[in-house]
C-alpha cells in the first residue's frame, strides 16, 4: 500500500495535565490522538499511586504541527512538570487524516 | 461515668490517663488499616514488587471520596441546622486560618521559596480522608461517642484551605493571573466532584434512600481502607528520599504542625461545643494534611512548586505520625480541654 | 387496600394519582443512582477530569451483567415453569417484535441509511439492564410487590430484538452473506456469555448455592450501579453533540419509541397475567434501549452504522427519560391497565 | 449420629458411601465457583472476547491473598498454641517432603529436564489458594465441622516446597550460585508479602480489630472468587495446547499426584489429631499446586525451566480435577481412615 | 549489538476488532504481537468508558508482512471503524523472530 | 524547535523481570524511563491472566548506551524469558536529559 511519510508526537507527562495538553491538540487544530495510561521515572521521582501517574500521549500529524506543539510545551510544561517529549517518522495510509484542520 | 469519677480524683486521673495513652496508642497501632500502611511500607524496604495496579489505586480513591461525601450528606441530611451551624462554621474558618500560620513558618523558619511554602500551607490547610477516617474508628473501637454530622465537616474542610494558601502565592509573587483558573480547575477537579457531588446526593438522597447502596459505601469503607493504605505505605516509603532531601526542617515541621493545629482544632471544637470525641474528630482534620485533593491542586495553580516536599511532608511524616501518635493525643487533649469549666461549660 | 378503595372512588383516585407521579417520580430522583448519572453528565458540562479507569468501567459492566444472569437463574431455579411460560413466551415475543415498529418508523420517519434504522432497531429491541435495575428498586421503594422471575425476562430480552434487526438489514441491503458469522459473534461476545452464563449457574446452583456469593452479586448491586451510572452520565454527556447532530427527529424518537413500546409492554404484560409491578418491569424492559450488548454486535454485524446516532439516542435520550419519567408512568399505566376488567380479569 | 451409624453397619454404610460420593461432587459441581471456572473455560472453546481486564485480575489475586492471609492470623490468633503446634509442623513437613517425592517421580518416568522435573515439583509442593477455599466451601455446605486455625496451614504450606525443590535443582545442577537470591526474590515477592504480611496483621490485629473489614475480606471472598475462577477457567483453557505438548505423561501425573499426596496429607492429619474435616483440608492442602506464587518465583529461580508445562499440570489438569474428584475423595479418604482405631484412636 | 532493521506496524482500533486483527495477523504468519488498552479522540468521537474503548497493537515484521497488513485494514476496517494505523522502522536482535511462517 | 537525534529503546517482556530490567536501566546511568502494562503473544504463548502479564518499558537514551542494554538483555534474558527489544531513532527536544551519568 502506498504510504506517505507523517510525524509521530508521543508526550509522557503528569496525568494533571491530560486535559491541558488535549486543549493544545486541539487547539493546533489537531482531532485524533491516542492516551494509555503510564507510570515511569525521570528527574522527578517515581510516578504511580499517591505521587500521581503519568499518562502517554500519542499523536500523528505533519512536521510543522508537531515542531509548534512542542515549542508550546517547552513555553508551558518543560520547566515544571514531569514531561517528556519526542517526535519519530512514521509512515501512514490516509494522509488526509492527520492534516491538521486550520481554524 | 468513667469521665465523672475522674473529674472527682485529679491524681487517680493522672495514672489512669498514663496507662490509657499507651493503651489506646496500642488500639490504634493494631488496626488492619495502620497494620497495611506498615506493612506497604517495608515492602520497599525490602524491596518486593507488591503494588497495586494503577487503575486500581485511581477506583480507591474515587471510591474513598464518592463514599465519604456520601456518608456526610446523609449525615447532614438528618442533622438539625442549628446543631450544625456552628461546627460547620468553626470548620471551615478553620481550614483557612491554618494556612496564614504555616505559610510564614515554612517561609522564615524554613527558608522555602514562596512556591514551596504556599504549597505545603494547602496540604496542610486541606485535609486527609484517610486519617479523618483512622479517627472515627479509634473513637468507635474505644467506644467513645461522636456526632453523627461530622462526616460533613471533613467535606467542608477539603477546600478553604486550599484556596487560601493559593492566594497568599498569588500575592506574594506579585502574580495576579491565573488565580480564577487555579480556582476553577481545583474545584471542577476529580477529588471536590467525587467529595461534594456525594455529599449532595447523599443530602437528596437522605437515610433511606441510600439504604440500598450502603453495602457498598458504608460497610465495605474500613476493608477498601486497608487495601488503599497498603498502597499509601508504599509511596510514602518511596518518599524517604524526598525527606532527607527536605532536611530536618521539613521533619520537625511534619511532626509539630500536626500538633499545634490538632490542639487548636480540639480547643476550637470545645467551644463551639463538640462532645470529646466530635472535638478529637475537628482537632484530627485539623492536623491532618491532604495527599489527595491538594497535590492535584497545586501542580495545576503552583507549578514551580516542589511536590515530592509536601507530599512527603504530608504522607511520610504527618501521616503516620496521627496515625500512631496523633489521634490518642487529640482525644486526650480534647478529654482534659472538655473538663475545663470555662470552656465546655 | 388502596387499589380497591380507588377504584370505589374513581374522583379521589384521579387526585391521588396527580399526586403519586409527582411524588413518585421525586422518589426516582432522588436515588442515588439517578442522581450519580446527572452528577457525571453535570462533570462533563463543568470540563471536570472526573472519569473511571477504563479497565474499572470494564470491569463493572462484566460484573453487572453477570450479577443479573446470576440473579435471573436463581429466579427461574426457584419459579415453577408453569407460572414463568407466559410471560417469558411474551417477553420473547415483545423483543422479536419491537424492531419491526421501530425499523420503518426511523426509516421513513427519520430519514436515515438502512443500515442506521437497522442499528437504532437493534438497541431499542434489546434491553438496558440499568434501567431494567433502576424500575427493580423504584418498585421496591414504594412498596409495589413483584414476581421473583422478573430478573430471568430480563435476560430472555437481550438477544431477540438485535437479531431481528440484523436480519431486517440483511433483508433490505440484499447481502446474504455474513448473518450466520454476525449472529455467532453476538452470541459469543462478552455480554451474552456473562449473562446467559450466570443465568445458567443460577439456575444450576439454586438459592442454596449462590447463597455464599450474594453479598458480593446481590448485596453490593444497587452500590456497583452507583458508580456506573456515574461514567454512564459522562458518556451521555459526551454524546450530546451526536445528538444535535442527530436533529429533532432522534429526540422525538427517544422519547416516543419507549412511550409506546413501555405501553405495548404493560398491557402485554397485563394480558399474560403480571402483577400490577411486573407488568411495569416487562413495560420497562421493552421501553428501553441497549447500550452494553447491542452496541458491540451492531458494531460486528453493521459496520457501516454510524454508532454515534443509536448510542446517543439509547444512552443520552431514552436512558435518562426513562429513568426519570418513563419508569413511574409505565407503572401507572400498569395500574391502570390493572383495573380494566377485560384484560386483568 | 450418622458416623456412629456408619460403623455399626459396615455394610448399610458401603451403600451410603456410594450415594455419597456422587451426592457430594454434585454439592461441589453446582457451587458457582466451579461453574464460573467452566465458563470460563467454554468461553475459551466458543472463541468469546470475555476476559478480565489485566488490572482486575492483578487486583483480584492481590484480594484473594491478602484475604486468606488475615483469615489464617486471625484463626491463629484465637487458638491455642497447644492445639495448633502438632498440625503447623505436619504441614510444613508436607509441603516440604512432596517435592521429593515429585522431582524423581517427574524426572524418571516423566524424562524431563532437571528444570522442568524441579518447577513441577515446586509447584506441587506448594498450595493452591484456591481449591483450599474449595474445600472449606464445600466442608460448609455439606455441614462437616472443621478445626478454625487451618487457614494458618494454608499460610505455612505456601513456601517450604517451593524452596525444597529450588534446593534439590541446585543441586542437581552443580550450580550453587543464586539460590541465595532466589529464595530472597521468592520470599519478596507479592504473594508472600500478601499472603505473611495478612497473617501477621490478622494475628496483631485479632478477631475484634479485623471485625471492621470483614464485610471485605470475609463475606466477599466467596463471591471475589467466582469472578477470579471465571478467569482461571479461561487461562486454563488457552493452556490446553500445552497439556496436548506436556504429553500422556503430564496428564497422568496430574491427576494421579494428587490422590497420592492427598491421600498422604489425610493421613497425616489424621495422625496429628485433625477431625475428619481438617485431614481433608490438609490432604486437599496437600494435593493442590500452586499457581500463583510458585510460578513466579519458578520463574526467577529456574527461568529454563518452560513454565507452560508446570503451569499446564497445575491448572488445566490438577485444578479442576481436586475440584470435581478430589475434594470429596479426599473427604471419604479421611473419613475413612478416622475410623481406623490405630490411627485416630 | 548487531541488529538487522524491522518494522514496526502500530494499530489504534476499538477493542470490538481485536480478536479478528488477531486472526489477521495469525493469517499472515505473525505470530508476534503486543496490546495494550487505550483510549482516544479521533474521526469518530471519543473513545473510552460506554463509548467503547480502543486497543493498541503493535507487531514487528518485515516490510512486506506490514505493508499486506495495512491493505487488509484499509480493505476491511479503513472505511467503517475507528482504526488508525502506521508503520516505522526499527532496528531488532533476532531476526529471525520476526519472519513470518509462511503457511 | 531544534531537536537532537536521540535512540528509543522499547522492551516489552513478563512483567516478572520489571525491577530487574529498571534495575539494569540505572546500572547503566540511566534514570529516565515509561512502563505501561501489556499483554501479548509470542513465541511463549499468550500472556495475560493467570499465565502472567507483559509490560511495556521504554527508554530515550543514546545510541551506546541503549545498544549496551540491548547486549545485556541478549546475555540474561532473551534465551528463558518471554520478551523482545527493540530501538527506533526519535528526536528529542532536551538532549542533556537523556545522557547515562556514568557512575
Ligand atoms: N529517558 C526517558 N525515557 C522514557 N521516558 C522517560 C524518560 N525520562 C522520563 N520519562 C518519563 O517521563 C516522566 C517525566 O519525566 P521527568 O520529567 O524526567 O520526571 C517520567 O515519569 C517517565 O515516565
Ligand atoms: N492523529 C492521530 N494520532 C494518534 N492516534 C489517533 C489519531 N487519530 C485517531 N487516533 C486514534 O485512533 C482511534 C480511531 O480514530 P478515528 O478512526 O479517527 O476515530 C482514535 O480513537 C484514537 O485513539
Ligand atoms: N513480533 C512481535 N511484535 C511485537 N511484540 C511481540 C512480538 N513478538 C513477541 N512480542 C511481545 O513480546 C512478548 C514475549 O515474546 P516471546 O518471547 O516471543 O513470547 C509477547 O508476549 C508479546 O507481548
Ligand atoms: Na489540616
Ligand atoms: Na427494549
Ligand atoms: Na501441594
Amino acid at each position: 500500500m502506498a504510504t506517505v511519510p507523517m510525524t509521530l508526537l508521543t508526550i509522557v507527562a503528569e496525568e494533571v495535565l491530560e486535559q491541558r495538553l488535549v486543549r493544545a491538540l486541539h487547539d493546533a487544530g489537531i482531532a485524533g490522538y491516542t492516551v494509555t495510561p503510564a507510570r515511569g521515572e525521570g528527574a522527578r521521582g517515581l510516578r504511580h499511586g499517591a505521587n500521581g501517574a503519568n499518562i502517554r500521549l500519542e499523536t500523528i500529524t505533519t512536521t510543522e504541527a508537531a515542531d509548534g506543539l512542542l515549542d508550546h510545551l517547552r513555553a508551558h510544561y518543560f520547566a515544571n512538570y514531569a514531561i517528556v517529549a519526542w517526535l519519530s517518522d512514521v509512515r501512514v495510509a490516509r494522509e488526509e487524516k492527520y492534516q491538521p484542520e486550520h481554524r | 461515668m468513667l469521665a465523672r469519677a475522674r473529674r472527682r480524683h485529679p491524681i487517680t486521673f493522672r495514672s489512669v490517663h498514663a496507662l490509657d495513652i499507651f493503651d489506646l496508642a496500642r488500639v490504634n497501632l493494631t488496626s488492619p488499616a495502620v497494620l497495611a500502611f506498615v506493612l506497604g511500607a517495608l515492602s520497599v524496604a525490602i524491596r518486593s514488587d507488591l503494588r497495586l495496579p494503577e487503575a486500581v489505586y485511581q477506583f480507591l480513591s474515587i471510591y474513598l471520596l464518592f463514599a465519604v461525601g456520601l456518608k456526610g450528606g446523609v449525615a447532614l441530611s438528618a442533622a438539625s441546622p442549628g446543631e450544625v451551624l456552628g461546627p460547620a462554621f468553626a470548620a471551615i474558618m478553620l481550614s483557612a486560618a491554618i494556612p496564614l500560620a504555616a505559610y510564614p513558618t515554612v517561609r522564615l523558619l524554613g527558608r522555602l521559596r514562596i512556591q514551596d511554602a504556599a504549597s505545603i500551607a494547602a496540604h496542610y490547610g486541606s485535609v486527609s480522608v484517610v486519617t479523618y477516617t483512622a479517627a472515627a474508628a479509634y473513637l468507635a473501637r474505644i467506644g467513645e461517642p461522636v456526632e453523627a454530622f461530622l462526616p460533613a465537616l471533613l467535606a467542608l474542610m477539603e477546600m478553604p484551605g486550599i484556596i487560601v494558601a493559593l492566594v497568599i502565592a498569588q500575592w506574594r509573587l506579585g502574580t495576579s493571573s491565573g488565580l480564577g483558573e487555579a480556582v476553577r480547575e481545583t474545584m471542577t477537579g476529580r477529588s471536590v466532584v467525587l467529595l461534594g457531588g456525594g455529599l449532595i446526593i447523599g443530602l437528596l438522597a437522605g437515610t433511606d434512600g441510600v439504604g440500598p447502596v450502603r453495602p457498598l459505601f458504608v460497610d465495605l469503607f474500613a476493608g477498601v481502607l486497608v487495601l488503599f493504605l497498603l498502597d499509601l505505605g508504599i509511596s510514602a516509603a518511596q518518599r524517604a528520599r524526598d525527606v532527607l532531601r527536605g532536611g530536618r526542617f521539613l521533619v520537625a515541621f511534619g511532626i509539630t504542625a500536626p500538633l499545634v493545629f490538632g490542639t487548636v482544632g480540639a480547643f476550637t471544637g470545645t467551644l463551639v461545643g463538640l462532645s470529646p470525641g466530635g472535638a478529637t474528630v475537628l482537632a484530627t482534620l485539623s492536623a491532618s494534611a491532604s495527599y489527595i485533593a491538594a497535590p492535584a491542586a497545586v501542580r495545576i495553580a503552583l507549578p514551580e512548586a516542589n511536590p515530592g516536599l509536601s507530599l512527603a511532608a504530608a504522607l511520610a511524616i504527618t501521616f503516620p505520625f496521627n496515625l500512631v501518635v496523633g489521634i490518642p493525643v487529640y482525644h486526650q487533649v480534647a478529654q482534659w480541654l472538655h473538663r475545663l469549666p470555662f470552656l465546655a461549660g
